[in-house]
């Protein structure tokens, strides 16, 4: 038994900082993020020659074929360099999405362009109710009929998607519909006619929210990736996925956070003296590692159980993301603090963790949203004699 | 304890709301949201004109220098009937609420007559040089130079995180007088003519995106030595009454501001539907609410018994830092609550038109993360507390 | 306006701490708390003779008749002091459901007893439930047929009542019934024949808790103090006053928290210099001083408006047992702390405060329960716009 | 990353449960709440001889010193696998968990021939005495004396804050052998015969009303020069090697011990109503419960992961504060958590019959306020990962 990345997890790990701190550093991070849409062609495609693009899924789909750890273990350097753009809602969600739900031919079309980094993606599930609970889904996929003007057996699709992430750029959307009352997701050309994106600005500056609507967008019966059980079970597994993923980032930049202020706390100086001798300085920085610590213990042993198919994976996941989201706006707090009157300055880049941290506590549900996760799993349940006091299984 | 207003301040209040409910502009809200910082500012100026022309500037000023002479009790009413009935902020807020009170406790007569109606009308607007890049919360540790030349001093340095730098005629500026001293001697007090040659203004952009603050830069800046408020190398005990005001006043407004977002979240909450109910019949948003409500109560009521106290004493005392302790770390709390009761939707920032009023919740949440920072960091005011209330020995 | 005890206020309350610091010293108070009801009767007769015993009822009845303000400051005192026994069940509970329900023979009997020091007593409220919802009250008050054994008209109760403070000292119970399917209070005797009480030791070892069971206990037809709602109105009189003198017995021990840990900080020496010098342990005792003073202006407040009869009373109670429940238990938690060791010893007082502060925190309604009492006119009711804009009102 | 247990784990496990199995004693749980203080530990003694003689004391012991040679990882199993089998906890925890391990390190041959296999078997029971009146968190600061007269050193001080010292055979005692000397330098680690002339033991009462620690007097006895732990004068850093230990060990049994609660408390939760429903179903306790087990679940899975770090580096480091600060403060919120949702039926101790469990979660919450204090205040392992992790220069 070992609880820590494996030589080679760490290997990954190293050279993805290395590659970043090259092609992904600050000033190209805030030149991004100045930008429409937060997305950089050229870096995409780099992204791609790392075969991040396709990190986990099959060789058979041009990936990269790597299990949830080295995943978790990349995205952690991405998270700590702050990358802007759409490599959670692109490769966690729509490949993840893809990957179980596709036939061969929406896999070789769909995900393959996205493992070769030729193609951006989306899911747009959330709509008015801003729920993350599938049963909130209400988008109707109007059956088309038969032999009329439009393609055999399509569907219509009115209505509208919000806090869609990165949808400005998305050559296809994943969307989240109800056909006949049944869920189903179904693939969306990005140019499709009557699809409308509108940016709706957040706080986190390095990843963009778009509103989406439909208005009677039409969608070839080839482009249904599932519906039923189906199309539910592969969406609750690409939110797992990129809630995993996600938590990683969040883990990233809370090291970043920690490094950065306890870099300022070493040398700048007040009453004659660095503060980080003050205990009121020192004491927040001790807080920050801890907070951090505690969230890559989380994070790992969350994505080793899903690596495992454990069924221990989907809470571990909510107890991974419910630590994470307060510690990451905890530990943003705290990084401001410690620097005072600098921190709060739009040069420092405390504040761009900051925004990113608010929004990642948002996505796939707060932690309020993920402790009720846990308390059915902890209450609702009869655990065994056993189950319940072995703590460590 | 009598909570009830006696005759002079009931007569005050109804005074004062008849005087509004016929001049508060009603194009305010509009002005706040949607124009810029400086067309914002001349609105501003526009209506502290009025209330002054009308007498009700410098409530608790001295008749003499254009005050109304009454009470600070009344001063506290009219700040919150004025934002009972919806009215603007006062332009000059720095000259009226810090630098006028310190002026003045520590002018001379001609200071009196030459600042404080200027100050109360509006006409010449104040910023405050205290913040230095390297003496933050360690203003005993500034190192912006004034050194006597003839019946000048000639200023040199720089100061940071001036509120209204871009707007001001004057600035109250501490400097070091004496280049051989340290720490809390040789300071002196000074009133900057901000048209003076060699004085240099840039904006300084916060977290928030915005440039609220300025920093400012002194380059052989001449004034004159009359300028001086307090005596020569008593800087240190002026600045301390500045901050003290500072600590004192800044939690009224402060307070209300923070209830009437509560106020709204409420409605909000009320409109909003979660899980099929409105969020505001969930007992965990029921909970969070409250708890709001309470850290509310308290600040409002801990401001109160501070006036009533400030009244028998005179003068604010180091237990501001408790008020300042509690508003700014309130705030922060209630901004967090408020993010997690409104969901999502609540990041959303100006422009979206998803964004819940404007983006004002957005606005706030990254704002309020510098109450703990601005006017002395809550570390600061734990160590005036720990050392000033309770007669803690120094800390390190 | 003055915001704060006026001169005859604070006079009322040195006079109250010169008084205690003579009669009921620390040492007094660990002597009473090691004896099986933690009362002394001579120490009783005092506060009688200082006039506590009657302090807020008409001089008509003994009392001493004064507001809420004047027994907010005497309390304070006494919650400073750590006075133990069964001040607020008897004079605070006790004598104010009998000042508002009481006709005028059972006044002139049971008030008159209390307010000169003659008698004890206590509610019996809370049941299995330990609900403070009075709609929770079961025990059943069955009417007697007229001419039989029993008393005309009387009542038979059966059943049983939990936390009830301080039975075991009290001439006569006051009991919280259900006749008919109304509420009702009845005088019971403490030694009525059918009547046990069993000591429920709980954490504060200077108030004592019982179980008091009714075994066909028989009350005669005088001893109906009301029923209906004169009972509601009565019992909700007599929580508001006691819950207000409860908030102010804990606003006193969080003084005497901040006295102590102060003086400790100032003379403890550690790494060569007093720990007062160390922020993290400055800054405990400035947050404390921050939580006391928050709970005072709370405390004044609420008992201003009571004393006005003013209808924003039963909400600034609430704020006020909210906010000191929770700053109670953490300066007892921060006082400890900085003591460190010698804080966890038996032999310090700090630990007497924190077990006061828990059994405080639970007596009335928890935070939680009093949040939610707030939420009903936060939320519930739908505010004027000006009442809800004016703050200060 | 690999949570298997490999097949060496795996056939430990598989023995250990079989054996717990038939071996656990039944009515530990009758004398845990019901006997006294030392008939429980002359029950935890028994237990402790059983499950050495079975060869399962020491796991992670040299075999040549009677101890299992096995995997710091199969150590960690053990404790898993006694808690979940309800097995009493082991009598001689300190020469177990600290000082046998310090002896590993830091003794003579002839030391760990003889000590260590009367540690395992419980046969001298060990304490601790490192902490006095004036050297709380300050253990630099300590001025228990031991002058060296002949072969013997001579002791003089004063010890507070002993477990089991009333039970103790054996001490492993921080002394200050050169007088000259300041703060780290000059200390030396002794290990102390407790039946030696002049040694006094007195309880000392906590906070709980028990008497769990002692105090330790030291008048004039003489300890053989032997019996040094490590070089003379080197006392600090056998004293650190055990405080390390504390620190990583301490931690695996109180996150199981709060675990167990925990679901304890969410069974009760199922039972309990609250406004006419169970109280489980009620949003705000299920959020505390949920917090509460992701708390827990963070003390684990840091746990587990240190456990790893320390068999790739070969000992504890100063990380172990981080764990420290966490099942303490974790611990603190947990039981005001416990107490909330329990309501006033948790108040009471002990003795009423109205208590849940007997008391235990009155008495769980007053025995936690400690956990934040000893074995290192909070504010001493925030000081350590300031410095010493995040090298931070030292605080004041």
């Amino acid at each position: 038994m070992h609880f820590g990345l494996s030589e080679t997890q760490q290997a990954i790990k190293n050279s993805a900082r290395q590659f970043l701190a090259a092609e992904c550093p600050m000033p190209q991070v805030r030149r991004l993020m100045e930008t429409e849409t937060a997305f950089d062609t050229a870096l995409w495609s780099k992204f791609a020659e790392q075969g991040w693009t396709g990190i986990i899924f099959p060789e058979k789909y041009d990936g990269f074929g790597l299990g949830m750890v080295e995943m978790a273990a990349a995205l952690e350097e991405m998270g700590r360099a702050l990358v802007p753009g759409p490599f959670i809602s692109t490769v966690l969600l729509a490949g993840t999405l893809l990957d179980h739900a596709g036939n061969e031919e929406q896999k070789r079309k769909y995900l393959s362009a996205i493992c070769r980094g030729e193609a951006r993606s989306t899911l747009a599930l959330l709509e008015q109710s801003a729920s993350w609970d599938l049963d909130a889904v209400q988008l109707e996929g109007k059956g088309l009929p038969k032999g009329g003007s439009l393609p055999d057996g399509g569907y219509q699709l009115n209505g509208e998607k919000l806090f869609v992430s990165d949808a400005g750029i998305a050559d296809f959307l994943l969307v989240a519909a109800r056909i006949e009352g049944e869920l189903a997701v179904l693939i969306v050309p990005g140019n499709a006619p009557g699809l409308e994106k509108m940016a709706t600005p957040g706080m986190d500056l390095t990843r963009r929210l778009y509103r989406v609507s439909f208005t009677n967008v039409v969608a070839s019966p080839e482009s249904l990736l599932g519906r039923g059980e189906r199309a539910r079970q592969a969406l609750e597994a690409a939110l797992e996925v990129s809630c995993l993923g996600l938590v990683a980032e969040m883990v990233g930049g809370l090291q970043s956070l920690v490094d950065l202020t306890v870099a300022y706390a070493k040398t700048r100086k007040q009453f004659g003296r660095p503060i980080g001798t003050f205990q009121a300085v020192q004491h927040q920085c001790a807080d920050m590692l801890a907070l951090l610590e505690g969230s890559r213990s989380a994070l790992y042993y969350a994505a080793w159980t899903l690596s495992e198919n454990d069924p221990a994976a989907r809470t571990a996941i909510s107890v991974a993301k419910a630590y994470a989201s307060e510690a990451y706006r905890d530990a943003g707090n705290k990084s401001i603090q410690v620097q005072g009157g600098m921190g709060f300055t739009w040069e420092n880049d405390a504040h761009l963790y900051y925004r990113r941290a608010k929004a990642s506590e948002i996505a796939f549900g707060d932690a309020t949203y993920h402790r009720e996760r846990i308390a059915q799993s902890l209450i609702d349940r009869q655990p065994s004699k056993r189950e319940a006091s072995l703590a460590a299984d | 304890m009598d909570l009830n207003l006696n005759p002079q301040e009931t007569k005050f209040r109804d005074e004062l709301r008849a005087w509004l409910q016929s001049n508060v502009p009603d194009d305010w809200e509009r002005h706040r949201l949607s124009d810029s910082m400086e067309d914002r500012f001349q609105f501003l100026c526009a209506w502290q004109k009025r209330v002054y022309e009308a007498g009700w500037a410098g409530v608790a000023w001295p008749k003499e220098y254009g005050g109304r002479g009454a009470s600070l009790m009344e001063q506290v009413i009219f700040t919150q009937e004025m934002a009972a009935a919806g009215a603007p902020p006062m332009a000059n807020i720095l000259g009226l609420a810090l630098i006028g009170p310190t002026i003045v406790a520590f002018g001379t007569e001609a200071q009196k007559k030459r600042y404080l109606a200027n100050i109360l009308s509006g006409e010449e607007i104040w910023c405050q040089g205290f913040s230095e890049p390297n003496a933050g919360s360690d203003l005993a540790g500034l190192r912006t130079e004034a050194l006597l030349d003839g019946d000048h001093f000639v200023v040199n340095g720089q100061k940071v995180w001036n509120s209204y730098g871009w707007a001001a005629d004057w600035c109250a500026l501490v400097t070091r007088s004496d280049p051989a001293s340290q720490k809390h001697k040789g300071l002196t007090y000074l009133l900057v003519d901000m048209k003076s040659p060699g004085v240099e203004v840039r904006p300084l952009r916060q977290l928030t995106g915005e440039s609220e603050f300025t920093e400012l830069f002194f380059r052989d800046v001449r004034v004159p030595a009359e300028n001086v408020l307090g005596a020569v190398g008593d800087g240190w005990n002026v600045a301390l009454g500045t901050l003290a005001h500072e600590r004192a006043t800044l939690g009224v407004s402060a307070q209300i501001a923070m209830r009437r977002q509560l106020d709204r979240l409420v409605e909000l909450s009320r409109e909003m539907c979660r899980n099929g109910h409105r969020a505001s019949e969930d007992p965990l948003v029921r909970q969070k609410l409250a708890q709001s409500y309470v850290e509310n109560e308290v600040l409002r009521l801990n401001q109160m018994r501070a006036v009533s106290k400030i009244i028998q004493t005179g003068a604010p005392g180091p237990e501001g830092s408790i008020l300042k302790i509690g508003w700014s770390e309130a705030n922060q709390r209630f901004q967090a609550t408020a993010q997690e009761i409104l969901g999502p939707y609540a990041q959303l920032t100006e422009g979206s038109d998803l964004a819940i009023d404007n983006g004002a919740w957005s606005y706030s949440y990254l704002r309020a993360r510098g109450n703990t920072i601005e006017a002395g960091t809550s570390e600061i005011q734990r160590n005036i507390i720990g050392q000033h209330v309770l007669g803690l020995p120094k800390s390190y």
